[in-house]
This record gives structure tokens, sequence and C-alpha cells, in this order.
């Protein structure tokens, strides 16, 4: 008995992961390309030279913000896709500091446009968190549809207020100035600070959740939100201070692509990388202690993608696929959710 | 039809639910299957009906084996079984729900549906409006639309699991007339229950299960003496010890004083409420289902804001405050849907008492499991401490649910208490409430079990049609006095005299 | 006037692969089971649909390769959530997530080339008469069909014996287990039908709407088709004309660049997706506890009127949705 | 399946060594939009074609697509970097959105040489040294096209399917509208006042779904408010594909495409034609340069050969005629190109007044190249957006 237990759970995500690549080398093959060289690039290539590290890490540092964020809302039982928006926000928030008063010494701006940044993604969450307990508005649709309203207003930022001198175009603000950037190593884009952000980020939430009271209580609303409800918890706030919590570290990921990534605000400042996170939450179970490693994963096929089309002629978007179907798969692997059917 | 089951075996785990059970029932006769919670009667029931197969054994019709897949080939061998919760389509009209996968051929038409419907019910006594939702009807009726429905599917053999558990006393009356009128017309019916006197005015023979098995072997002709069939059910530990407790002085203040309330829930509206719940007290709500007591009770647990009035806690004013700030004040809200609304399935004793804690940031985790301990010594619930509550067994999930109380609470809002907990169990279970009422709570329960409000009550509260009437000591009251009051006679009389 | 028409015949065409999707939708979750995946079902199977087209230069060959798709998609989803019991709405999403990025990967070599089309057909002898030939005859196939779909769908749900046991799927598996009926198969059954709607809507818009290929080519779509199921209160007829409404929404946003020159069209064309959600917001609103015990203190007058509106407005989800059954 | 794609495959095998430089020269190429899109980059790809062509032991690598919609987490620089990575010593690079992540890669890398094709950053005085603009004077292309136009509508309606808001933009426009108005006024006889001119725009250079507006949509707009002609000014061929779809349900409705030379061809029915880019001479100009190590910064806005437009060693400006123009309008279309190209007709002449009644070009003065260059409105007469 306990040693088919032990088996099936060794084997199960085993089995995930072969059933993962057994359909991603399907769509592989359907394009003529030798799978082995695929796989290679997507997996390895991150790793291949000093500048693709650097920016594997450079991408896997807002992602695991957001993923982190996310763990947060999937133990308190809300599937936050709005975590895009919030990105979004965060990196608009962000931009007023840094636009407002360029003169201040650069690491009060950043503090300032962190503080903001955090600000605006919690501001965004929490209007999805009101939406769904005044409005009976699934956070799902709530968080798609302020997602839309965010990417408009960045659009909005973009082509007016904050266009460029001469042009109106959907490419971006222009470039902040150099000394606003965030240091980087060398000639790599590697900024440290973000990395670092992000691990504490990491640290916190993981002793948040599974240490605090708090955590226990957004997991026990997270299970069964009228039960917590009877037992004393304020279920409704749970739900909201987890949600500007997410929101938080999401517009701390958006803030991070401004100061570090594009040096700019741009319409798609939040590239996927909130979606990308949601698919890193669900693989990792919101389990803070394999956020850290699938984060590095999706990072690394992401980045590792960028060269199929040079050297291969195929798409990048192989990358998604293959992370689609690891979660996809690992989902199948999972218990079954009714087992805890009611009885009496 | 005649029914017969040989060596019929069905396992759940580890759980030997039926265990080599043969019987048979003759037609044309109501046959009773009585036993403890966990029994294995529903399971005998659901694999008669297809709903459940058998690991082993078979079942015979008229003597001719046959293998029920599913309830499609039960009711087409013309079983038909009506749900302990009927299981209609609450959303849908009583025609719809007629009509809904009804075999093919029975009805030729929506209007030949409804005329043969509005035939039976006239035969059985039965009132029914076609159109009505049945989300809007009471569960008593939901059950005799379910009955209609499988006679007129077809079917020869009714089951009957535990159709007077959330029903009335007049109700019940109807619902027998009809059984006798449908045995009569040959058709055999089982019917199960945990009560004694119900099998002994309806029924023909007695089946008693215990632990899987038929014992003593074989059916029993009734009428049986009442103490005999309570040894076969529970042992020993069924045998009778109420014994009625003066009522003390009572010299706290009141858990609970309503002002002048004025509360609407749905289309129920109680006008203008006054009273007063003392501590140290038992009070029993009685009254058909939806007359007024669940409303009562989340009134009193703040969970509905009265639209005019005051609710006083303790002295203090919470009115429109919430239910976490009447739970601050001592308030303890037990739902009848433990795993639902009640715990957190998923979460241990250890994690449940970790949540009580209110101070500090961190969790104490130790402090939290040395409390578990000590609640499944004192209510000796059948676990350990790090067990999920989901695992545990109807009964102890109930006794956990009442050990999370904390010790300080003030008032105990249970709604059925003891739903389908056998006796033993609900025996248990009210000794830990009578407990706490002789500590200085103020217990208020709703139940349609009239003899668990004679039982259990100190005082006693009639909800008619969303009237609240007085308290009434439980000691000046009888059951036949207590049922006519339920119905509404004698009530309007109670009310002015107040 | 003769512009408002032709305005009018422009929102019905531009609403048709919504109204396809939506009713697909619309089945699917009356039958118990939400198909989160729909943006990427939609785009997989706009892909496909217009890649087999390309290559066989048959459109109805694209649209029967769509539905293929949108049924596999819906089988993948009945598999790991029906089956296998997992999330509906976990499975869903990353089924939508997974379907786009597979759609722009095997998509990519079909990226903006020429294809066919559906061709345009009027209806003859309907098609000219006044106003109502503009508005509902002079239109392609696939047009034509999504307004016989409305019609056809509520009469599936609201007419027949398959109707009464779609409806019970989603509201109690389990009454519907004890008549007799194999859940799991129908809730497929349902599934796939729904898909295979989605499906052509997705190549609806590929070899019609929109044609040809490009990334991300339906953009939101499929998640703006939940939304409007949902405003729609699973009603067909409703959710049409929450389609209707969205398509008007987004003409309107196109034109409103010379109308409203200070606002960005940017800012504009996104507006439809979020009005759709306000709207469904204030829909929710109208209907929770807090307004209703407002209205509840107004005079009688008022009361009756209001709590009406509300009474139609509100749309209560089948009770079992999302829900997984399990044979007892 | 992904055949459509040979250049990117280093397997190709190295080309055979060349007598001239002995070694292989590899260039590469960061196109905003796929190589197919019938348009923008589908010119400058087949002009790379055209070099490989040209110039024996030259090698071609390239990455497309690079835009926020289609890979959200590649950004210019990183997209050099990978080609430099593969050995590239002349990047191209095609978008005025890529202007400044040229000039950081450029900085980054001032051994290889970089063509910034539409930008001005050399003429700002902004880029480094190893970088040169290069530009085709499309005010030409335009004007025909609006003239081709012009002598087609029926209704008087043009409708200019733009793409966002630039001064490159803003001039290609207002030279689509002289040359419409001209035509109008000389050839139809008909007033400028009766003449509808609306650009809409949809806020990039294609459709990117969720950021810009639809083109689809925008074109069938046109069609539904009655605009019997679509000029095309974005990278993709929309307008043509729903003209012709709009032609086909029973409607009159023409487009003139724009960028690629083929263009026509996704619905020759209600083609007028197509101005278009030749970038191959002038790219294989600068890659011998390049190789040859004579690289040196600067701005270039070449015009198209006068004597043969449609030449495609000499003309980086052409106009193919369409199926859809008709003889007769086709005969007054040359006389015009003619009047263009013998210097007899100047456009840019003033009087010529803004959207806000500023003086653009003030009366008796024709504007010089920075004007054009940096034109700061849409002219009067044009219903659109100048500035967002
Ligand atoms: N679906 C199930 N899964 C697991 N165990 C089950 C299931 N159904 C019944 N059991 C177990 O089988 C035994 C018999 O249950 P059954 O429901 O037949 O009892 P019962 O006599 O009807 O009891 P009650 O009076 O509480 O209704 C119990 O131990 C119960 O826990
Ligand atoms: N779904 C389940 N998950 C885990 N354990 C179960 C489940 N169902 C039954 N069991 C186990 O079977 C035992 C019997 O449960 P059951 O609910 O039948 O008890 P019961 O006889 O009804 O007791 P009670 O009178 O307390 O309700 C439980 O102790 C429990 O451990
Ligand atoms: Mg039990
Ligand atoms: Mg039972």
């Amino acid at each position: 008995m306990k040693r088919s237990t032990l088996i099936t759970q060794a084997t199960r995500p085993l089995l995930a992961l072969l059933a993962a690549f057994a359909f991603t080398t399907l769509a592989l093959l359907s394009t003529g390309v030798s799978p082995l060289d695929a796989y290679r690039l997507v997996l390895f290539g991150a790793f291949s030279t000093p500048v693709r590290l650097s920016d594997m890490i450079m991408l896997a540092a807002p992602l695991l913000l957001c993923a982190v964020g996310l763990s947060i809302t999937f133990a308190g039982g809300l599937y936050n896709l709005g975590v895009e928006g919030q990105m979004i926000m965060g990196a608009i928030a962000a931009m007023v500091p840094l636009r407002l008063w360029p003169d201040v010494s650069p690491p009060l701006l950043w503090l300032l446009a962190a503080l903001c940044g955090m600000a605006g993604g919690a501001f965004w969450a929490g209007l999805i968190g009101l939406l769904r307990r005044y409005a009976g508005v699934s956070e799902i649709f709530a968080g798609l549809g302020m997602n839309f309203l965010a990417s408009g207003i960045a659009m909005y930022m973009v082509l007016g207020p904050w266009r460029r001198q001469t042009s109106a175009s959907l490419s971006g603000t222009d470039l902040l100035p150099r000394e606003l950037w965030w240091p980087t190593i060398d000639r790599l884009r590697l900024a440290p600070a973000a990395p670092v952000i992000a691990l504490l980020a990491l640290a916190v939430v993981w002793w948040a959740l599974t240490k605090t009271r708090w955590g226990l209580e957004v997991r026990a609303v997270g299970l069964n939100p009228a039960a917590a409800g009877r037992l004393g918890v304020a279920a409704a706030r749970r739900m909201l201070e987890t949600l500007a919590a997410c929101g938080a570290l999401a517009g701390l990921a958006g803030m991070v692509q401004v100061v570090a990534v594009h040096h700019a605000l741009i319409p798609n400042i939040s590239s996927g990388i909130g979606l990308l996170g949601l698919l890193v939450a669900l693989l990792a179970r919101a389990d803070p202690r394999w956020l850290l490693p699938v984060t590095i994963a999706f990072a690394a096929f992401t980045v590792g993608s960028i060269q199929l089309p040079l050297t291969l002629g195929i798409d990048s978007a192989i990358a998604g696929v293959l992370q689609g179907a690891l979660v996809l798969f690992a989902l199948a692997t999972r218990v079954r959710k009714d087992t805890q059917a009611a009885r009496g | 039809m005649r029914i017969t089951v040989e060596h019929l075996t069905k396992r759940f785990g580890s759980v030997l639910a039926n265990n080599r059970l043969t019987i048979s029932f003759a037609a044309g006769q109501i046959h009773g299957v009585l036993g403890e919670n966990g029994a294995g009667k529903s399971t005998l029931m659901k694999l008669l009906s297809g709903y459940m197969q058998p690991d082993e054994g078979q079942i015979l019709f008229d003597g001719v084996p046959s293998r029920l897949c599913g309830p499609a080939d039960a009711l087409k061998a013309g079983v038909g079984m009506v749900h302990q919760e009927p299981l209609d389509v609450p959303a849908f009209s009583v025609l719809e729900n007629l009509l809904c996968a009804a075999p093919r051929g029975v009805f030729s038409s929506r209007r030949a549906a409804q005329t043969a419907l509005l035939e039976l019910a006239e035969r059985l006594g039965f009132a029914v409006d076609p159109a009505a939702r049945l989300d809007q009807l009471t569960i008593g009726q939901r059950q005799q639309i379910e009955i209609m429905r499988l006679l007129l599917c077809g079917a020869q053999v009714l089951i009957l699991d535990e159709p007077t558990t959330g029903i009335t006393a007049a109700q019940t009356r109807a619902l027998f007339a009809a059984l006798r009128q449908i045995a009569a017309e040959g058709r055999t019916i089982l019917f199960v229950s945990h009560k004694l006197e119900e099998v002994a005015e309806l029924c023909d023979t007695v089946t008693v299960l215990r632990n899987g098995e038929v014992v003593p072997p074989g059916q029993l002709p009734m009428p049986q003496p009442q103490e005999y069939l309570l040894a076969l059910m529970f042992g020993d530990a069924g045998a009778s010890s109420a014994v009625y407790r003066p009522l003390p002085a009572i010299t706290a203040p009141p858990v609970w004083e309503l002002r002048q309330v004025t509360v609407r829930s749905g289309s129920l509206q109680i006008h203008d409420l006054n009273h007063t719940f003392a501590a140290g007290r038992i009070i029993g709500l009685a009254g058909l289902d939806g007359s007024g007591q669940q409303v009562l009770l989340r009134l009193l647990a703040g969970q509905i804001t009265p639209e005019r009035g005051q609710v006083l806690v303790n002295g203090r004013d919470l009115t429109g405050a919430g239910s976490l700030a009447f739970r601050q004040a001592g308030i303890e809200y037990l739902p009848a849907d433990r795993l639902h609304d009640g715990m957190i399935g998923a979460f241990s004793l250890t994690d449940h008492f970790a949540l009580l804690q209110r101070n500090g940031m961190i969790v104490d985790r130790r402090s939290a499991e040395e409390l578990a301990r000590q609640a499944i010594a004192d209510y000796q619930i059948k676990a350990t401490p790090i067990t999920p509550i989901a695992a545990l067994s109807g009964g102890n999930q109930q006794r956990a649910m009442l050990a999370l109380v904390p010790p300080n609470a003030r008032g105990i809002l249970a709604e059925q208490p003891t739903r389908g907990l056998d006796v033993a169990s609900a025996r248990a279970i009210w000794g830990r409430l009578q407990a706490r009422r002789d500590a200085g709570c103020c217990v208020v329960f709703a139940s349609p079990d009239l003899d668990e409000i004679m039982e259990y009550s100190d005082e006693v509260i009639v909800c008619f049609a969303g009237r609240i009437g007085p308290p009434m000591p439980r000691a000046l009251l009888s059951s036949g006095r207590l049922a006519e009051l339920i119905g509404g006679v004698g009530f309007e009389a109670l009310v002015e005299a107040v | 006037m003769n512009q408002l028409w032709i305005d009018i015949a422009a929102v019905l065409a531009a609403a048709s692969p919504l109204v396809i999707a939506a009713m697909g939708e619309t089945i699917s979750e009356r039958a118990g089971v939400i198909n989160l995946s729909l943006d990427g079902t939609m785009l997989l199977a706009a892909m496909t649909g217009f890649a087999v087209a390309v290559t066989t230069q048959n459109v109805l060959l694209g649209f029967v390769a769509a539905a293929l798709i949108g049924a596999l998609v819906a089988v993948v989803l009945g598999v790991f959530s029906i089956t296998l019991g997992q999330s509906q709405t976990a499975v869903g999403f990353v089924l939508a997530l997974l379907c786009t990025d597979l759609s722009s990967f095997l998509g990519a070599p079909f990226v903006r080339l020429p294809g066919p089309a559906v061709p345009f057909m009027p209806i003859p002898g309907l098609a000219d008469l006044p106003v109502v030939g503009t508005l509902f005859f002079r239109h392609d196939p696939v047009i034509y069909a999504s307004f016989l779909l409305i019609p056809a769908t509520a009469y599936l749900l609201y007419a027949t014996r398959v109707g009464l046991i779609v409806r019970a799927l989603g509201e109690r598996p389990a009454a519907v287990y004890a008549r007799g009926v194999d859940v799991q198969r129908w809730r497929y059954a349902m599934l796939i039908l729904g898909g295979v709607l989605v499906g052509i809507a997705g190549a609806a818009f590929s070899l019609d709407l929109k044609q040809g290929w490009s990334y991300r080519h339906t953009f939101g779509s499929g998640w703006i088709v939940l939304a409007i199921v949902i405003f729609g209160g699973w009603r067909p007829l409703r959710v049409a004309l929450g389609c209707y409404l969205f398509a008007a929404l987004e003409i309107l946003a196109t034109r409103s660049q010379s109308a409203l020159p200070d606002i960005p069209a940017q800012l504009v064309q996104v507006a439809p997706f979020v009005l759709m959600i306000l709207v469904l917001a204030l829909v929710n609103l109208a209907s929770s506890p807090l307004i209703l015990r407002r209205v509840a203190t107004l005079p009688d007058v008022w009361q009756r009127p209001l709590l009406a509106v509300i009474g139609r407005l509100r749309a209560t989800a089948p009770a079992a949705l999302g829900q997984p059954f399990e044979r007892p | 399946a992904c055949g459509t794609q040979p250049a990117a495959q280093p397997t190709a095998g190295p080309a055979e060594p060349t007598s001239a430089a002995g070694e292989e020269f590899t260039f590469g190429m960061v196109l905003v939009g796929p190589i197919n899109d019938g348009g923008w980059n589908q010119a400058h790809y087949e002009a790379a074609q055209y070099v490989v062509e040209k110039l024996p032991g030259v090698k071609f690598i390239y990455i497309d697509k690079v835009n926020p919609a289609d890979r959200p987490n590649v950004k210019v620089e990183q997209a050099i970097e990978e080609l430099i990575g593969q050995g590239a010593r002349l990047i191209i690079t095609n978008s005025a959105e890529f202007a400044d992540g040229t000039n950081v890669a450029a900085a980054a890398h001032p051994e290889v040489a970089f063509i910034h094709a539409s930008g001005d950053k050399v003429l700002t005085g902004e880029a480094p040294a190893n970088v040169r603009n290069l530009m085709g004077r499309m005010e030409y292309g335009k004007m025909i096209a609006g003239c081709a136009a012009a002598l087609t509508t029926e209704a008087g309606r043009l409708a200019y399917l733009g793409p966002l808001i630039d001064p490159e933009t803003r001039r290609l426009v207002n030279s689509t509208y002289l040359g419409a108005r001209y035509c109008w006024e000389n050839y139809r006889g008909r007033s400028a006042d009766d003449l509808a001119f609306k650009v809409t725009w949809i806020g990039f250079w294609f459709n990117i779904p969720g950021v810009t507006l639809d083109p689809t949509k925008v074109a069938n707009d046109f069609i539904n408010e009655g605009y019997d002609v679509i000029l095309s000014g974005i990278d993709t061929t929309e307008a043509i594909v729903e003209a012709n779809k709009a032609t086909q349900a029973g409607k009159r409705v023409f487009a003139v495409p724009y960028d690629f030379k083929g263009a026509c061809a996704q619905g020759e029915a209600v083609c007028l034609g197509v101005p278009y880019f030749n970038w191959g001479p002038d790219y294989k100009r600068l890659v011998e340069l390049a190789r040859a190590g004579q690289w040196e910064p600067a701005w270039e806005w070449v015009g198209p050969n006068w004597s043969n437009l449609n030449d495609p060693d000499t003309s980086m400006i052409g106009f193919v005629k369409g199926p859809a123009l008709s003889a007769e309008n086709a005969a007054k279309l040359d006389e015009f190109i003619a009047k263009l190209a013998d210097g007899s007709l100047n456009l840019f002449t003033g009087p010529l007044y803004y959207q806000d009644g500023s003086v653009f070009v003030p009366e008796g003065q024709v504007a010089d190249d920075k004007t054009i260059w940096y034109t700061s409105q849409l002219l009067a007469g044009i219903e659109g957006q100048s500035a967002p």
C-alpha cells in the first residue's frame, strides 16, 4: 500500500512530463524540423551564452513576481485572470513619478516608482474584488474586462499624454533618461535588483502563507468561504486582501518591466507574463517551493525559443505549446476534485 | 412484483455496507426497513433501484434474476426509488420535471402528461399545480411529485428512503394514506426509516439491518415490540433515558433581545417581533418547513439585517453589524449542512483550532494540536488531530463542529443539530448541548422532528406562516397540542393571549 | 435612414461568428460544462479552417476541419474535466492558452496568405425587398446560419425532450442519472456539439468575416462570448442580443475616430469589451440583495415595476454549472 | 510545412567562395512584420533576396515579426544581438519603431554596420556613427495613387487606411491627397470641395489584435459609409481584400494597395494600381559598401527613376497599374506621371494649408525636403486626425 502510493507519487509527474513532450513533439514533427534540434534550443538555448542567460533572468524576475502573487490568490480560491491588467496598471503608475520628477535622485525615485506600481496594481485588483463582491461578476470575467481596460489606458497614455514628440505610434513612449534605468552588469541586460526583489517576494509570501494566521485564513477562505466565515474569518476582506496582494506584486512586476527591461511604457508592457504566471502557479500548485524552479524553466523555454525562427525557421510559439501541455497533463494526473463530495 | 435479493454484497473501500444480504419482499405489501445510521439501508435500496451495482450477489424480480446496469434498467423492470432528498430538478416546473427523461412512449404529449398527473393526484389525494416551480414547493410536496412520477412511469415497486425526515405531520398522514392506497392497488412498497412508530403504523413486515447484515436473518411480520426492534437496531445503546429536568432560575442577563424587529427573507416577512432569549435555556423552534424558523435563526446569527427594529446581544445593540460581530459577541451558528457551510473539508481539527486563534500573527500549531487532542478525547471523536474533516463520518463531523464552539460562547444557534444521525449519536450531541446550557449558554435550535423538540427543549417557540409565537415552557406543552399549533390550530389565540 | 439599415445589416453580419460560438457555449453550459477554452479553440479552429481551405481551395472542407478541431478540443476538455474530474476552469483556461500558442505555431506558414472565402449569396427574390432584404437576405451562408441558429437553439432547449435533459444536466445531474440517463455521455455530447459550433465560429472569422490568418486573429472574441453567455442569462435569445450589442459597440468604436477625435480610437476600441463586463456587473448588481432590500422599502407603485424589471434582468446560472458528476 | 522561410536555414550550406571577397559576407534584417505580408515587409524581404541573387558570397539572415504582439518578450536589441551572434556584419532594421533599439545596438557593436530604413536619427544627429538611414520618396508613388483613385471614384469619396500618425505617414497622406485633388480638378473637372477624403488611423503599421483598430473592420466601415476607393497606407492588404469582397457582394469598390509590387494579386478585379518600394538596388549598393569597409553615416531619401519607374535595378519607387484602372484613366495617369517626371508639376507648391488653417507652404514657394519630411499636420480638405 505505502509502496504503491510512493510509486504513483513519483510516476505521476513523470507521466505528465512524458505526455507533454510527446504532444509537443507531435506538433514539432508536423513542421518537418528535427524535434531534437528544437528541444536543444528550447530547453538549453537560454543557458548557452551569458547574454541569453541574463535575458532569461530578466524574464524570470517579473514572471516570478506574478506567479508568487498568483499563488496567494490561488490559495484564496480565486482565478485572478486580471493579473495582466494589474501589471499594466503597475507600470503606468510607476511611470508617473519617473516622468514627473526625473531630477530626484534615482534610488529615491525607484522606491517611489515601486510604491506607485504596487499601489496601482493593488488598486486594479481591488476593483476586481469589488466587482465580485458587490456585483457578483466572477473574478475571471471581471479580471478579463479590467485587462482590456488597462491595456486601453496604456494605449491612451502612449498615444495621448505621454506620446512622443513628433509621432503617435503605439510602439511606446520615449525612453527614460539613462540614469533612471536600473544599473546592469557590464554588457549584459541583467539588472541584478530585479531577481533579488523577486526572490525576496517569494520568501515573504511563502512565510505569510504557511506560517501566519493570515495565510491560514486565506487558505480557509479559498477552500470554503461560507464555513470560514462561520468560524470567524472575515472572508470578504481576505478575498480583497489576497487580490490586492497579488495586484501589488503584479504591479511591482510592471514597474520592473519599465525600469529594468523596456525603459519606457509600451502598450504591451505585460507581454503575456501575467498569463504565463498563471500557468506557472497552476503547475506549481501554488506551492511556493515549486514556484522558483517552474518559473526558471518556463522563462528558459521562452528565451530559448527565440532562436527557433532564426536557426530552424519555425515559430517560437512552440515554447507556449510546451508550457501549456505541461500544465494540462500535470492537471490530469492530479487527484479528482470531487473526492470529497458531501456525505452525512 | 416480488423482489428477492441473494447474497447481495457492496463494499466501499474497507466499509462493508451490505454483507451477503438475502431477503425477499412480497408483492402488494408495505415493507419496513429499519436500521441505525450507516447500517446499509440506503445502499440496499440504491442497489435495488439500479443506482449502484452490487459487488456480488443477485437481484430477482418475481424470481427472475436481473442485472441492473443503471436506474433506467430498474425502472424498466418496474422499480422506482424516491430518494431522501427528492432527486428532481428544482428549476423545472412540475410538468417539465415529469417529462424530463421519461421513458419513451409513456407520455404522448405535454397535455397527456398533465392529464395523467392530475388524475393520479386526485386518486392519491395529493394537491398539485403542474405549472408550479419545484423550488417553490416544500420537500413534502416534491416527494409526492416524485412518487407520482415514478408511478406514471410504470413503477410496480416503490422504494422510499426516509421519506418522513423533512416533512410535516400533516404531510406524513397524507403520504401514508397514499402509500396504503398504492399498496392496495397491488404494488410493492419498501419504506426505509429510523422511526419505529412510523414503521409500526404503516408496515406489514419489517427488516432490520445492522452493520450491513439482516438481523435476525429474514423478515419479521409486524407488529413487533418496540424494545425488541430497538435492541436489534442498536444493541444496548438504544435504551431510552429521557428524564425531565426542572428549569433552574436564571440570573444572567438575556443573550438576545429583539425589539420591534421586522425582517424579510425571500417572500417571508416577520413583523414587529419582540422577544428575549434568556441564558441557560434550550429553546426549540417548531414549525412547518419554511414557517420562519430559519429566518429567525439567521436573524439571531446576524446573517440577515432587519428592515426595522433592533437586535441586542448581551445588551449591546448589534443591529446590522454583520455575522462576524455577532460571532465576536459570543454567538455561534451551527448550520445543518456541516461540510458545506460548517467546516472546511480539507482542514484537520488542528487546522480548525489554529484558525480559531485570535492573537498573534504567527500560527501556534503546537497549542492548536493540543486543543484538537483534547477535543477528540472530550467529544469522543473518531479521528486524529490531522485527519481531514471530510474523512469523518457524519456523527463525528457534528461532534467536531460542536467541539469547535469556543468555551466562552453565549449563544448557540443550531439548525437540525442531529440531522441524519442515529439515536446514539444524537443523544451524545444533545448531552454536549445540555452541558453548554448548564454552563450558561442559550441554545436555540430548529428541528422538523417534534419528538426531538419535546425531548430536549426547555422552552418551545412555534412558528406559523412567518409569525413567531411566544415562548412556552416545555412542561406546559403536550405533543398533541404542539402538533396542533404547528398546523395553525389555536395559534391565533396563543398569540392574542400575550 | 438608408444608412441606418446598412449599418444594422453590418452589425448583424459582424456578430455572426459570435452568435454561432455563443449558441454553442450556451448549449454546453446548459448541460453543466463550461468550455473556458473558447478563445483558444476559436483561434485554432480559425487557423485550421483557413489552412485546410487554402490547401484544398475548398471553403466547405475548411469549415469541416474547423468543426472537427472544435470537437477535438471539447473532447480533451471532457476527458480532463468530465472523466478525470479536474476543475473545468483550470483545464479550460490552460487549453485556451495552449490552443492559442498551437495556432500561432502551426499557423505560421499561413500568416497573411490569400485564400478562399465564403461566397456572397443574396437570397433570390427576398434580397430586393426594401429594408428586410438589406437586413436579412443580402448576406452569405455563414450569416444566414447564424440567424437560423438562434431559434434553433431556443427550440432545442425549450421545446424538445433533448432540451429538457440538457437543462436538467446543468441543474441537477444526479436527478437525470436517477432517471436512467448516462450523465457523462450526454455531457460529452453537448460539450462536443458546443465545440463544433465554436469551431465553425472560428472558421467564420478566417474564411468569412475577417478573412485570412494572422496571429491572434480572432482577438478576444472567445472571452467575450463567455461573458455574453452570462450576460444573456444562458437564454439563447438574450445571448444573441448580447452578441449584436457587442458587434454594434465595436462598429461604433471604429466610427468614433472621426466623431470623437480627442479620444484615441485605440481606447475606444477596447471599450466594447469593458462595457460588456460593466453591463454584466450592472445586471448582477440589480438583482443583488443590496438593491432588492432598497427596492423593498419603496412604495408599492415603484416596487412592482422595478421588481418586474429586475426579474427580467436576473440571470441565474445553471445550478450544477462547472460541477463534476461522478457515477455513484 | 515551414518551407516558406528557406533563407533562414543555416543548413543551406556556405555559399561558394567568391573571388571578390574570399569569405562570405552575412547581412541580417530585423523585420517588424511577417515576410509574406504582401506589403512593406515582403518588399524588404524580396529586396534581400535580390541582393543575395546579385551578389555572390553574400548570405542573408533575418528575424521577422519583431513587434510586441507577435513576440511580446523580444526587443529589437535582442533580435539584433541574435543576428550578430550568427555572424551578421550589416544589420537592416525596417521600422520607424526600431530607431531607439537600433541606436542602442549600434552603440554596443561599433564594428557592425547598420541601416535603419525609414528613420531620421542620422539627420537629427542622434545616431551612432555606424548607422545609416535609408528611405524612398514614396510621396511620388502616393501622388500617382491618389490620382488613380480620383480618376476612378464615382462617389467622389476616397478613404485612406492609415497606420500610425507620424511625419512620414502624414506626408504620405498629404501626397495622396494632393495627387487626388489635382486629378479631380484637372481631369475630372470637379471642384475640390466635392471630393471627400477621409483617413482613419489604426494605430500601428499593421493589425495587432487588441492593440490597433482592426483594419478589416475599418475597411468594411469605409465601404458601408459609401467610400468607393480605399487607399492603403498600412503594411498589409486588408483594404484590397475587403474591397474585393464588397465588389463580389455587388458593390463597386476599388482599392489601391501599397508597398509591395505584387499586392494587386489579392484582388485583381478591384486593384487600381500599387505604389511600391524597390529596396533591392539600394541595399545591394550598401551591402557592397559595407563589405568593402567604406561605411559612413548618411541619411538618404531616394527617388524614383523617372525614365523607367518600374525598372527593378534602378528605381527605388515604382507604380504598377492595376487591372481595374480603365484604359482611358490609365492614359490620363500616364500623362500625370509624365508631368511629375519632367518637373513641370510639383504638387508641393504653395499655397498649401494645414487642417487648422495655418500655412504649410506659402504662396509662390515650393516646399524643401526638410519641410516635407517634417510635415506636422494633414492638409486642409482631409478629414481625419492630424495629431493624436
Ligand atoms: N458512496 C459511498 N462511498 C463510501 N461509503 C459509502 C457510500 N455510501 C455509503 N457508504 C457507507 O456505507 C455504509 C452504509 O451506508 P448507507 O447509506 O447504506 O447507510 P444507511 O443505513 O442508509 O444510513 P442512514 O440511516 O445514515 O441513511 C456506511 O458506512 C456509509 O458510510
Ligand atoms: N468519502 C469518504 N472519505 C473518507 N472516509 C470515508 C468516506 N466515506 C466513509 N468514510 C469512512 O467510513 C467510516 C464510516 O462513515 P459513515 O459516514 O458511514 O459513518 P456513520 O456510520 O454514518 O456514522 P455517523 O453515525 O457518525 O454518521 C468513517 O469513519 C470514514 O472514516
Ligand atoms: Mg451517516
Ligand atoms: Mg440512508
